[in-house]
């Protein structure tokens, strides 16, 4: 239940930097997750924090106090590790009351936990299996186990959900979420699983090489990302960006380019109506605003190419100009693949960020 | 673990393959087996053949010591065979002990730790390993005695014991420490475990199979080991291969006792590779981490 | 790899008792022995005792004809005897290295020759490679061939002890390479089978790399044990005829108890040391520098890209 | 009783796995009921108790009472000062045997084991005592096929040149059978069977100022006649040690044999032994003077023991004649000259009488007994095997170790009183 | 692009069997996506299809050939690893083209192919890397990659996106669109991204317990699941289940349940009408079958608990008596949870199973 603070924390191994001076403060009791592309520096962000790796420099506290020289059991730290890291020799049993036995904790009240977690978990027919015997997802809840039966002050977690079923993970989700709302502990979260960041964080950061592009709530995120990174990482399907040239006259707004010409309205546009007028800028369109009720919104011109069929809703693939562009629709409409037709946009959502540095306007 | 080989299975040049490198290996050991059954004068005549009436008499002689009845063809017993057995029992299990322990403990520290000295320890012990015992022979008995004062105990030569075989013990366990995924200790250091228990309970569980290996080359040397027993050892700290090497006589090499008492000395580490090996089982770190 | 975020004191408290042990038992007698090669001592005498000659014991081996040779036959028979061993111990091990019933049995039955006290199986072989009661000699002359003059002849003889020595020593290179093979990550294999990897290529690029850890240390510590063999090869041809089986360990061993030159067996088996010591080194410097030239290619790699 | 005094006492005593010691093993006990001293005994290979004896006499308070040594041993122990010197022994009148027939050792044993601080240090003379007496010791001689003899009608030799020229006859006459069983393995066998044929064809390895003469003509001789003898004797025994040699007279596959007394114990044992009752056995031939070799154990009192008194008690004892005797009878090595002749020995085992005659030309000083003899020892060993292996030149052969030997005898500083340094 | 039959394959592992006899088709050239909860033996589905675990019973054929007996090599197959198993002792670019270099293909061939395939992947820059120094993402692409650069007949992919982002995820699911339509050959899939199964199958397994619980286009699997554990399986957020009795009266049928009634028409109603009067039913409610918007349907009422936003959508959890109903909805909606609230559910869209065998009437 520390204040966790990272203070220019840097990170490389040799002559691979990854962690370049990260600043992160991670408040009380709260969940933050950790978004990013594969390969940014989360996992060992988390490896630091748990006191896995040196620190190539920088410092963290937890409540203020410096702890870069401290074992990572002084650390109070319970962690599920990306790649398992389940003990061969013990049965599941055993691999998840590891801790707890070191702990010393009585044998009746680890069984009761283990008992309760797997079931939980789904995984008390195994208790007595090695983890070569199970399967892939399987072996992940156990490492999801091993940190659930502990009481440790902070939880770290590495992507624990994604070898599971959809059901599955929804069931851990609401168990996650749980645990966040009634006990009062540090949680960070890593995971590339959209719903799984949006519904479980109080705070999502999102990394990218080893820096911060930002943090906030969930809605701040997807509805105010400061930059281009931020905006097509965060929704999925992922945001679409056009080029093309802003313009400004007489208070209103508009964006034209290759194939199409759309108002920007809403607080976007009032915004950027105070900028030069003028500008080569990215669009940002998310497929979700794009509706094929041309009523709906400004009228634009899709060339589609495929319907990708998700069950309730279908992704169609178009073109717009030379720009593929994805429109997120109710699998009820059906389109016919080759055909150009109008579509909706919804011109309050639309997002504008400055071509060259990304950030949003 | 996994299928191999699926239904064919070997085929009968594997078999042809095997059971000739049975015979070269295992020959040796039959003839002396055979040896071990007939007397002097059949072994060293022309035309001594395979078949031949075996007589246990040699084994009557190498264990009179400890037989019920008296071998009437035994002219002098020596009666320190039973002691020099437990002797031996002792001082090459609890060095075996020891040395699997001390050195095993010494190996995860040079693999897994970097520390002011780490190089020099490691060649170090390895150095120690490339002196002969002959000339080690005598500064080892003058300390031993001298300085020590524990000359002639079995301690003095468990501690020599422990001592030559750790060199191999911290080398070849380093070889098989580094292979087991650090993500495991990792783990267990998630789990509140400290560097002992993480070693005892995550780390040795899975080097079963090089720690059997080298507790069968451990037990070996303890238990086969003569010059320092010799020097070390008094009449009642001795132990079997001091003792039987010491019954070798120039005037007349008995091959039949000789070999009857090879026989008998090779039966507890035998059977103490029997045990081992069966530790030595693939798949110690299957499941444990994925990449 | 290695493990962040310890205590300090840690690595020493996990190595203390070797050293201890080490230092006490071992050290401290070679720092004796590496004194007394610049004594004139022979056993009857306390240490104290003995008259220092400096380095007149290293001035006469130098000159010594008989060490040069006993030098040279030693290094000719580690080299053969690791090389030879050292594939037939690994081959063996992949021949075994499968599941059939009774493998435990098998496995014993080839570690076996280890198990034998060693001055059992120098006798024996003695008694094998007898001119006329040998098996050998008598085999050849059943089948109406030559017998051969296993040990009255120099280079038979040091083929004898070779052949003797492969015989005893294989094992361990054997059960060495069993371990490491049987400890190697399942995964690997599997993916290489889909891969089309069979047989001896699956050996050949996946199980041998995997082994070499393990494989290296073998050899180093079997080329050490292989300057330093003694009991079988002084049974069995007492270093003859002539010096062509007398290697340095019998040299040496023979001068400190059948001359009583300690000062001189020291000076001797410091040279083994010096060599050996050289050869470790160099080993080492070898394996560092293709660590750190690969490291240094992958850093100009990333910086590039 | 002078016994009395050591009642209950333990003795600790060393000896050798050796045939006489197994028979001695036999009488012991008979030393402890008429004493009430006790007597454990840790018998150890030779080698390994000169190993194991060389250590324990360093110490200060040594485990042994009484030690049996190997003949060259005699040259360490006495020269580091840790063997008694008997003297004190035998002039202490509640020890001596009044009784103790000293005489009647055999003198060359005495000479060869017993005394140091003699001629040449290692021999008896004026300035010599005693250290240890005889016991277990040996001599040479020569046995040979009775049967094979008879048949062919062959005299039994009495020079080194019959012998020599039967040695190379027998395999003429009966194909596949060795003439004489020699031991030739590198390093001390051979050098053992060199020397053996050194002493009688009048050869020595130092002149009397410690010049190396192993090169003279006698020493060609007698390198020679080991490669005659090895030439014709039976198959690959260039890498016979004694035990092959033995060995190969005992399955019958040589004529002749000419090795050490302590071999004769076991040509009659059927378990060993397929020529029982075939053997008879003549002195060692002469060439141009008799000299037998002497050689084996004497025993004697460490400084460091802890009863040296009880200790001695048991020495005389062990050589007194009555426990000569009943040792002989058990299959040991005699000590003294009327044990040869004492018919109760006789009956058992009648070839003593011959070994008693040869033991009169028992050389004392057959080969040296100093400190640098081992290094010696093995290159001359060494040498004669490259010999009789390689085909070495026999005279540049020995030309070599005399060379080696005399810088070994240089840097010894056995030159030290010598002119020209 | 042989055509793979699955006859009665049979898989226990000593006491545990994982697959009852399974009768499973892989058309030649067909991408068959298999689905199933974590534990359900599609791993051990795939192994025993690439050779590496011997049948406990049952033969497979290629072609009508029998293949029981063949090398892994013999049957042309390329694997993605649930768990990777990446060669620890070579470097990226070597992992990648082990296959290649057995094979014999030429040095510019392999260079060729893996510079391609690695810069698909993002991981061109990382070529020279032993897998132990890479993050989880980047090994799972490794193993991606090196099945990608071979030219095998059959290739089997065990869940090989779980630990990308989304971004590279969509990216990759592309790539595999790509390869399945313009390559010829045999893609047998596992995933429990739902999205993943949707687009890129021809074909969906749904598997439970090793038994096969349905096969068919996603659509078919989406529409018209055989029972409920199939409705439940395919959709995300999982469909709703409530307990009620269906009645059927002049040919218009409506269930009734626990706080609601709803009025089942379309396909379904017709169906359902010809079945038995007043029946024990279990009614299946997909979320984005609720509308915010009363008048889009059949009125329900519904407590609102939470709801959990994701973005462009927002799951609202709620109650309908006492069962958890979620609802898929734009999240431009607000509600403000605790109240009770109609909304308008597409009775087009329900489906009913019958309670005691689950299947859909
Ligand atoms: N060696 C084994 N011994 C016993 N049971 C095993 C063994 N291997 C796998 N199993 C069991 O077989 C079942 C199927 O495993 P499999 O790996 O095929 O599942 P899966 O469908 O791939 O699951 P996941 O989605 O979790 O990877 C699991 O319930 C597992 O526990
Ligand atoms: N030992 C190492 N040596 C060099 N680079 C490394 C090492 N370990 C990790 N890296 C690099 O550090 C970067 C960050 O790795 P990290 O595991 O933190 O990524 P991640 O954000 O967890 O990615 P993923 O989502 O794929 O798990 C990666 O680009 C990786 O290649
Ligand atoms: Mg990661
Ligand atoms: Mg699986």
């Amino acid at each position: 239940m520390p204040e966790i603070v990272f203070d220019k924390v840097r990170k490389s191994f040799g002559a691979v930097e990854v962690l370049p001076p990260l600043d992160l403060e991670l408040n009380d009791s709260e969940f933050t997750v950790l978004v990013g592309p594969s390969g940014c520096g989360k996992s060992t962000t988390l490896r630091i924090l748990a006191g896995l790796e040196t620190l190539s420099g920088g410092e963290i506290y937890f409540d203020g106090r410096p702890i870069g020289g401290l074992e990572p059991k002084e650390r109070d730290i319970a962690m599920v590790f990306q790649d398992y890291a389940l003990y061969p020799h013990m049965n599941i049993a055993r691999n998840m009351s590891f801790a707890l036995r070191l702990a010393g904790v009585s044998k009746s009240e680890i069984e009761e936990k283990v008992t309760r977690v797997a079931k939980l978990l789904n995984i008390d027919h195994l208790l007595d299996r090695k983890p070569a015997e199970l399967s892939g997802g399987q072996r992940q809840r156990v490492a999801m186990g091993r940190a659930m039966v502990r009481d440790a002050g902070t939880f770290l977690f590495d992507e624990p959900l994604s070898n599971l079923d959809a059901k599955l993970r929804a069931k851990m989700r609401t168990e996650l979420a749980e645990m966040r709302d009634t006990i009062d502990k540090n949680m960070v979260y890593v995971t590339h699983d959209q719903v799984e960041a949006m519904t479980l964080g109080d705070r999502i950061v999102v990394m990218s090489d080893g820096k911060i592009q930002q943090q906030g709530s969930p809605e701040e995120l997807f509805k105010r990302p400061v930059n281009r990174f931020v905006a097509g990482f965060i929704g999925s399907p992922t945001m679409n960006f056009l080029d093309g040239e802003l313009h400004t006259k007489d208070g209103s707004t508009w964006v034209q380019g290759d194939g199409y010409m759309l108002p920007v309205t809403g607080e976007t546009g009032q915004r950027v109506s105070q900028v030069a007028t003028s500008r080569n800028i990215t669009l940002g369109l998310r497929p979700s605003s794009i509706d094929p009720d041309v009523t709906a919104g400004a009228p634009i011109e899709l060339h589609i190419a495929v319907a990708e069929y998700l069950g309730a809703q279908s992704v169609l693939v178009t073109r717009c100009g030379q720009t593929e562009v994805l429109a997120e629709i109710a699998s009820a409409h059906r389109f016919e693949s080759g055909k150009v037709r109008t579509f909706g946009v919804a011109t309050d959502e639309l997002m504008i960020f400055d071509r060259d540095s990304g950030l949003r306007l | 673990m996994s299928a191999n080989a699926q239904a064919k299975g070997p085929n009968p040049a594997f078999y042809a393959l095997l059971v000739a490198l049975i015979v070269m290996s295992a020959g040796p050991i039959v003839l002396m087996l055979a040896t071990s059954l007939k007397l002097n004068v059949e072994i060293m005549s022309d035309t001594s053949s395979l078949i031949f009436m075996p007589t246990m008499q040699n084994y009557e002689t190498a264990l009179c010591d400890m037989l019920w009845y008296e071998p009437e063809h035994v002219r002098y017993c020596d009666p320190t065979f039973g002691r020099a057995l437990v002797n031996s029992l002792i001082v090459a299990t609890v060095s075996t002990i020891l040395t699997l322990v001390i050195g095993c403990m010494a190996a995860y520290s040079l693999v897994r730790f970097r520390f002011m000295g780490r190089d020099v320890v490691s060649l170090t012990t390895l150095m120690t390993r490339m002196v002969p015992p002959a000339v080690l022979l005598v500064p080892v008995f003058g300390i031993w005695t001298f300085q020590y004062g524990i000359d002639g105990t079995r301690m003095g030569i468990i501690l020599i014991y422990v001592a030559m075989n750790l060199p191999f013990v911290i080398w070849i366990l380093q070889s098989f420490i580094v292979q087991v995924p650090i993500q495991l200790e990792e783990a267990a250091r998630m789990d509140g475990a400290g560097p002992f228990q993480t070693f005892f309970l995550v780390v040795l569980p899975l080097i079963k199979p090089g720690l059997a290996a080298a507790a069968i080359f451990t037990f070996r040397v303890a238990w086969n080991e003569f010059l320092l027993g010799n020097a070390l050892a008094d009449r009642n700290s001795r132990t079997v291969p001091v003792t039987i090497v010491n019954s070798l006589t120039e005037y007349d090499i008995d091959w039949g006792v000789i070999m009857a008492t090879g026989m008998l000395l090779a039966v507890p580490p035998i059977i103490f590779t029997f045990v081992a090996s069966r530790q030595i089982i693939t798949g110690m770190t299957a499941g444990a981490v994925k990449g | 790899m290695q493990t962040a975020n310890v205590n300090r004191l840690t690595p020493y408290l996990f190595l203390a008792p070797a050293v201890i042990v080490l230092a006490v038992a071992l050290l401290y007698p070679i720092g004796y022995m590496i004194w007394a090669s610049f004594l004139n001592w022979n056993p009857s005498q306390r240490i104290g005792e003995a008259e220092f000659v400096g380095l007149r014991n290293y001035m006469f081996l130098l000159q010594d004809g008989a060490f040069r040779e006993s030098f040279f036959v030693t290094i000719r028979f580690a080299v053969i005897v690791v090389v030879l061993e050292m594939c037939l111990g690994v081959g063996l091990a992949f021949l075994l290295d499968r599941k059939l019933r009774g493998m435990t049995v098998l496995r014993t039955i080839f570690i076996l020759p280890m198990m034998i006290a060693p001055i059992v199986v120098g006798l024996m072989w003695r008694y094998m490679y007898h001119p006329s009661v040998g098996i050998f000699n008598r085999t050849l002359k059943s089948l109406g061939l030559d017998p051969v003059p296993w040990l009255s002849n120099g280079d038979w003889a040091f083929a004898s002890i070779v052949i003797a020595d492969i015989w005893q020593w294989t094992p361990f290179i054997f059960i060495l390479s069993l371990a490491a093979l049987q400890s190697l990550p399942s995964s690997a294999m599997e993916a290489a089978r889909i891969d089309g990897a069979t047989g001896w290529r699956l050996i050949w690029h996946i199980k041998l790399p995997l082994m070499m850890p393990v494989l290296i240390v073998t050899a180093l510590l079997r080329m050490i044990d292989a300057f330093k063999v003694l009991e079988v090869i002084l049974v069995m041809t007492n270093g003859g005829p002539g010096l062509s089986t007398e290697i340095l360990a019998l040299r040496i061993s023979r001068t400190a108890s059948e001359f009583r030159e300690l000062g001189t067996a020291a000076a001797m088996s410091n040279l083994l040391l010096l060599l050996l010591m050289l050869l470790t080194l160099a080993m080492f410097a070898y394996t560092k520098i293709t660590e750190a030239r690969a490291a240094r290619l992958r850093a100009r790699a990333e910086k590039d890209s | 009783d002078p016994y009395e005094p050591y009642e209950g006492t333990t003795l600790v005593v060393n000896f050798p796995a050796h045939p006489h010691f197994d028979a001695v093993m036999e009488v012991l006990p008979q030393f402890t009921e008429e004493t009430g001293i006790e007597v454990e005994v840790d018998q150890l290979q030779y080698l390994r108790m000169r190993e194991r004896q060389t250590l324990e006499l360093t110490k200060d308070e040594g485990d042994y009472d009484l030690i049996a040594y190997v003949v060259f041993s005699k040259a360490d122990y006495v020269y580091a000062g840790q063997l008694e010197n008997l003297a004190p022994y035998f002039m202490n009148p509640r020890l001596a045997d009044p009784n103790y027939d000293a005489e009647d050792l055999i003198d060359g044993y005495v000479q060869n084991i017993g005394v140091a601080g003699g001629e040449r240090g290692y021999l008896p003379g004026p300035t010599g005592s005693l250290f240890g007496i005889p016991f277990g010791s040996e001599t040479s001689i020569l046995g040979y096929r009775r049967d094979i003899f008879e048949e062919h009608g062959l005299e039994v030799p009495e020079t080194y040149e019959e012998m020599l020229e039967l040695a190379c006859l027998i395999p003429e006459l009966e194909p596949g059978m060795g003439g004489l069983a020699s031991r030739a393995a590198s390093g001390h066998h051979a050098s053992h069977a060199f020397l053996l044929h050194l002493a009688p064809l009048g050869g020595r390895i130092f002149d009397n100022e410690w010049n190396p003469i192993v090169n003279s003509a006698e020493g060609v001789a007698a390198a020679e006649a080991l490669q005659t003898i090895v030439g014709c004797g039976p198959e690959g025994s260039e890498t016979f040690g004694f035990a092959e040699a033995g060995a190969s007279f005992l399955q019958g596959d040589t004529a002749m044999f000419l090795d050490s007394t302590v071999f004769a114990g076991q040509v009659n044992d059927p378990a060993r032994s397929q020529v029982v009752g075939l053997v008879d056995w003549a002195p060692h031939p002469m060439g141009v003077r008799r000299g037998s070799q002497t050689g084996g154990f004497g025993i004697g009192i460490p400084t460091n023991a802890e009863n040296k008194d009880a200790a001695f008690l048991l020495m005389q004892w062990l050589t007194s004649r009555e426990a000569d005797i009943a040792i002989a009878i058990a299959g040991g090595n005699p000590s003294r000259f009327s044990t040869h002749r004492d018919p109760s020995v006789l009956e058992v085992h009648p070839h003593l009488e011959v070994f008693g005659e040869a033991l009169q030309y028992a050389d004392p000083d057959w080969r040296p007994i100093i400190p640098v003899w081992g290094s010696i020892n093995a290159d001359l060993g060494t040498t004669l095997s490259q010999v009789l292996t390689e085909g070495l030149d026999i005279q540049e052969a020995l030309d070599g170790v005399a060379e080696r030997t005399r810088a070994t005898m240089q840097d010894a500083g056995y030159y030290t009183w010598t002119s020209d340094n």
